[in-house]
């Protein structure tokens, strides 16, 4: 259903072409593995993450923090590609075509683009999955959680040294109507409280079902969920109305990616307040720049491109729409790209 | 040194909307309220869009005293921000016409039950089943569901432009 | 002389401006005061430094994570404002006009620019002095080296907690001809060697003086000068020719602004690998990704931004002209952006 | 985990130029070449200009065998890339005319001394004194100086472009 739930899928993705995964030695200095993907080179060192790709018979390259680049990794294999675009940063990143996905470098930054040095290569979903997967497991060191805050984890850096498969493996189960309910997924009682919600009450709700409707009725204590989760920028469905996905998570720091959505997503500040940063899709040229408060609902139009950045632990409520074709239609020009007129 | 956090709640008396710096664009294109703001300025039990995605909505609710009976043929869910609410199911006899959103109705049927919500507790609110909503004090809900006719869009009046 | 030697002036220049800071009291939650220069004002919390400038009317608001913030206001402060243009990022800089320093966000941003929403303000040199001083200490907490590669300092993240003088004033002497002359600048023996340089000889080179022309003489080990080197992208002269300056550094990570110069500076690799993302000066856009390894030497015309990309610490000679009225001179064309025509 | 680092500098026989990736503009404005490419491809001392400031310069020579003796009204500076390299001084009995760079000459003075540069040192040439360069074994050098009579700019021959 939702690309969101794909997150507890990629076991299998992974295993089923894990044996297509390109992979080098283990480099003799630095301990990690390069990869090639399609035309794709991927190498880390010590600090760096470098990408590579041809282009008129040269070779272009491009580097980024290898943590900034573990935390936007995480996020795409997490979110099994997302809707749409995840931008590792102005360079580099992933469409998402359901089935197969684009990898891309340059060809959403407007000088890149139109100065013709991008290069975009489709793959079939498992195959990118594996080499992502081989990827993060073998570039992520001992003491570093891509998915954690800053503040509450180790170093990305240095030589290899270690692993963290505890971190990347977290798989979560798919939510059909609601966490909690019979057959559906878990609520987050064993997980503890975030030391940034330490204050958020933990009663939960009273549910009182007359004889005969007993397992009718269903309610539970949303923030206390929220103020259990364990990792940052990683929405979640708790509740499914047909096509309409609710997908809180909690945010801290920065949103490792730039997400161009292929369809209309709308946020709803629960607590606290993030800054979104929105950029126009396909070039990343600066749009607007939106402070959300608790309370605060607005659409990030069908578009642009956002980057989120939160300081104190936040609850946001992602809301999402699974309507199948919603890619084809807003291209066509069939639906606006914003939701509403006024 | 341990920093102690405290987590900003909102509420319908406590609420301190963002804003948006445009750099190129339009202001409107991001649909921009605040919940607690337009359950302040609604009529009790108002359905008021706060978000609209093709049929599917997020509707906010100043809930105050006793609410109609709603019923809707699709399942819908509420969540709690700012105080206590108590709601109550009855399952109705005859099955809802399928129609999108949720309608006025004087139900007919056997009480199911309730649950009282306080902040940050959310329910179902099963589909065909009717609900009504009971507060002492004001407070704040948003529903999931989708458009239908007791659903009330008044962009202009609650968005930034 | 060189800008670069104003880095033992500051301490002066903050002495006679103090008074004129203008510093909120400490924020009760995060512990950090609140500045104003102008109509800027610089905040800072547990992850970001926030900077606003006015526009329209309405307030405009540009985060960076705090660690990156405060590398690149070390260098602003230590360089004395350099030459040119010190992008914090592409938003957030400073312009120097040698006296006066233009303070900026936006204006030399494409799209911000082009947008109207850019804010520039100039300021007395000791007036931005005093003020980014007093940020750097109140703004810097213990364990954070602001001028130290990440692998080598803890965390700039967090509450306020301590501070760290010691590291952000850190004066050098300058150079007038070449270090270790009598009544110049001293030689590093005393610092130890870097984890990076450990295999970098430590010998000296053989002087031998004819009676009479004791002193007359001179000669160092310039690569072990350099690998005693405890700060990263931080220029220091180390041999002058007329207006001609040698500045070697040596670099780790990234450097912490993309300098944006006002004449022609060269670059001549003297180990390992750097590799330089180059900008459109006023716009930011990309022109062009250089590698240089040792043994390279390239210019950087006037024209563009550049910011360097070091795995290894590596060894830069920085080679800058301190010939005085070059900006006018490059910015009325009489000069062009690059140095040789062939 | 203790990292082992190795430093990578470059020599005659041992060196690995980089390379440009345009995107916008023209490769010749940087003005890249690789100082050991250049030694290695050049006559003995020829002081080939591979940095031009305005009327500043840097020179790259190779060292090999005995050079003639140069004499600079400026301070000039050396520096040793890759072997050893003695410098024999002399001070000169004559002052030297008011021009940028260095000239030839055959000095008339007293010996001053020597140095012996290896990897990494460098020496200042001051001002008004002759010198020359001696090796065993071909090595790079690095001058910093003024364009003179005898800087030799080839920029096509050796930049990327
Ligand atoms: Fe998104
Ligand atoms: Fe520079």
């Amino acid at each position: 259903m939702a690309m969101l739930d794909l997150a507890d899928k990629p076991e299998t993705a992974t295993s089923y072409a894990a044996d297509k995964v390109q992979a080098s030695a283990a480099d003799p200095v630095t301990g990690y593995r390069t990869f090639t993907l399609g035309a794709f080179r991927f190498s880390r060192d010590a600090y760096f993450a470098t990408i590579q790709w041809p282009s008129h018979g040269q070779t272009r390259t491009h580097a980024m923090p290898a943590d900034a680049f573990l935390r936007a990794m995480m996020r795409d294999v997490a979110w099994g590609f997302f809707y749409g675009w995840v931008n590792f940063d102005h360079v580099f990143g992933t469409r998402n075509h359901y089935g197969k996905v684009d990898v891309y470098a340059g060809a959403f930054n407007g000088v890149m683009k139109e100065a013709g040095v991008d290069y975009t290569e489709t793959f079939e979903t498992p195959l990118i999955m594996a080499t992502f997967k081989a990827i993060l497991h073998d570039w992520t060191n001992a003491g570093f959680d891509p998915f954690a805050a800053p503040e509450e984890t180790g170093s990305a850096f240095g030589p290899k040294h270690g692993e963290n498969a505890g971190a990347i493996e977290r798989t979560r189960i798919a939510t059909r109507r609601m966490p909690g309910l019979p057959d559906d997924s878990p609520l987050r009682d064993d997980l503890p409280v975030n030391r940034a919600f330490l204050d958020v009450p933990q009663d939960e709700p009273t549910v009182h079902c007359e004889p005969g409707f007993e397992g009718q009725l269903h309610a539970f204590n949303l923030f206390k969920y929220l103020s259990r989760s364990d990792v940052t920028w990683n929405p979640s469905v708790t509740s499914v109305c047909g096509q309409s996905l609710f997908c809180p998570t909690t945010e801290e720091y920065i949103l490792p990616v730039f997400h161009g959505n292929d369809r209309v997503e709308w946020f709803l500040q629960l607590s606290d307040e993030i800054i979104w940063d929105i950029g126009d899709k396909n070039t990343g040229a600066p749009r607007a720049r939106i402070t959300m408060r608790a309370g605060d609902i607005c659409a990030m139009p069908a578009d642009i491109r956002h980057q989120g950045y939160s300081t104190k632990r936040s609850m946001l409520l992602v809301w999402e729409n699974a309507t199948p074709n919603l890619p084809r239609r807003y291209e066509s020009g069939e639906l606006k790209p914003y939701p509403v007129d006024f | 040194m341990k920093p102690t956090f405290k987590t900003h709640f909102g509420s319908l008396a406590d609420y301190n909307k963002g804003n948006i710096e445009v750099t190129q664009g339009d202001a409107r294109h991001y649909v921009f309220s605040n919940v607690f703001e337009v359950a302040a300025k609604s009529a009790p039990y108002e359905r008021v869009v706060v978000g609209k995605n093709l049929e599917y909505v997020i509707e906010t609710l100043r809930a105050e005293g006793q609410s109609p009976w709603f019923a809707c043929a699709h399942d819908e869910f509420v969540i709690a921000l700012d105080g206590e609410v108590r709601v109550d199911f009855v399952a109705l006899d005859q099955s809802l016409a399928q129609v999108d959103g949720a309608v006025l109705t004087e139900p007919a049927g056997r009480a199911m039950g309730y649950v009282v919500l306080r902040q940050g507790h959310q329910s179902l609110l099963p589909a065909g089943c009717a609900y009504r909503f009971g507060t002492v004090e004001a407070c704040t809900l948003i529903l999931q569901g989708k458009l239908g006719a007791l659903s009330v869009q008044k962009w202009a009046e609650i968005c930034l432009h």
